[in-house]
């Protein structure tokens, strides 16, 4: 529904303020917010490269389709893109649902689709190493549940 | 058929650029990555590991089996990771 | 770890960037929040009694047992009571985690939680009426697949 | 044993009252809950259906077989409502 991709920092309490502020059918909100984590200690700086030409176009739809999925009222995508230091967020999601379970579901669903179907790759920088941040096979499930879900609820 | 192919990621950093502009005569994703390879070792290496790279055309994630049949644009990554 | 109790309104916003300014090993942070919702368009105002001597126990309780059981680095848990406008915010939850789904699985958890154990009630106040909101038996459902769960994972 | 006994919702409601001190040697709450019953209509139409009453003793959530020894304060009210 909402989709942005920037490389500018986002003010997470203004935007979730302003999400909020427009809902009329809505009893539940969710939100999630992603930083960048520094398990090591030894991190210097994350940097996040896209796509341009398909990052706004592959957000916007992973966001229509939770909102068609869950009947969300709302849902919000927010990704930045470039360098970022230890703590800083990188992105975020908001949905709004009548129901609380709906609005979980949104998000999570949102985060599953995100972390596979968008065109955004992580490299971590540190003293001595550069490294691109490796996808994982759980992320491939994550996704194929959802699909298993559907076709389980359709049949 | 005249592409732009796109590289990102370590897929651009081993094939040495990020963008460029094509011509050729490939009828699928797979023949297109098959004369990439041939050209130098940085494709090769590249496109070492096919279960490790993605391809979108004109910006709709595919699979290898794509005909590139009027298209205008071809990139190749790795799994993406956003979130 | 961190409960709250008041009839006042508190600023979601604010307590959410509050929350995530503390962080120091988290890449996830989720937020929940429950909204007076007005389904029939009739509802005046919700009224919500509580029990002063066991609420703010009650709440520390739960949080303390999403922080331990999903290992989260801090949970927040506000909840108000007294009179409500449709619209106006009832509660809020805030999880943060190394990892996404310990952060959701927290959330999620939390609120189940409130739902069924946590001495509040509720009451819709219209016009014409003054009706109780009556518990759900899905409500005491998904407490007891937290605990399979659980039970589950330890056999 | 003097105890604080607490009405929540519309248990408090049908009592009639949010609080009292009352004097019982009911050993068990739910020996508690038959003494009251037996006061007037109010509590009689309170405890009517017993499967939708909880109870805490001493602010902590328990059954109707909790025995009364040295408890201060029991509290009745409806299943909780919060989130």
């Amino acid at each position: 529904m909402l989709a942005r991709v920037q490389e500018a920092a986002f003010d997470f309490a203004a935007e979730v303020t302003a999400f909020q502020s427009t809902l009329t059918r809505s009893g539940a909100v969710v939100s999630f917010t992603g930083l960048v984590r520094d398990d090591t200690g030894s991190l210097d700086h994350m940097f996040i490269e896209h796509y341009p030409g398909m990052t706004y176009a592959a957000l916007q739809k992973i966001a229509d389709q939770a909102v068609e999925k869950f009947g969300l009222e709302k849902a919000l995508v927010i990704h930045r893109y470039g360098r970022l230091q230890p703590g800083e967020a990188i992105m975020m999601v908001a949905t709004a649902a009548a129901h609380r379970k709906d609005a979980f579901a949104g998000a999570d669903y949102l985060m599953d689709y995100l972390k596979s179907r968008a065109p955004f790759w992580k490299k971590e920088l540190s003293k001595d190493s550069a490294t691109w941040v490796a996808a994982k096979d759980q992320d491939e499930a994550a996704l194929a549940a959802w699909s298993s879900e559907s076709a389980a609820k359709e049949s | 058929m005249k592409l732009d192919i796109l590289y990102f990621a370590w897929v651009r950093e081993r094939v040495g650029h990020s963008q460029e502009t094509y011509e050729t005569s490939a009828a699928t994703v797979a023949d297109l990555i098959a004369e990439l390879v041939a050209r130098d070792a940085g494709y090769a290496a590249a496109f070492a590991d096919l279960s490790a790279i993605c391809v979108a055309v004109d910006q709709e994630l595919c699979d290898f089996n794509t005909p590139l049949i009027d298209c205008r644009e071809v990139a190749f990554f790795p799994p993406m990771t956003g979130g």
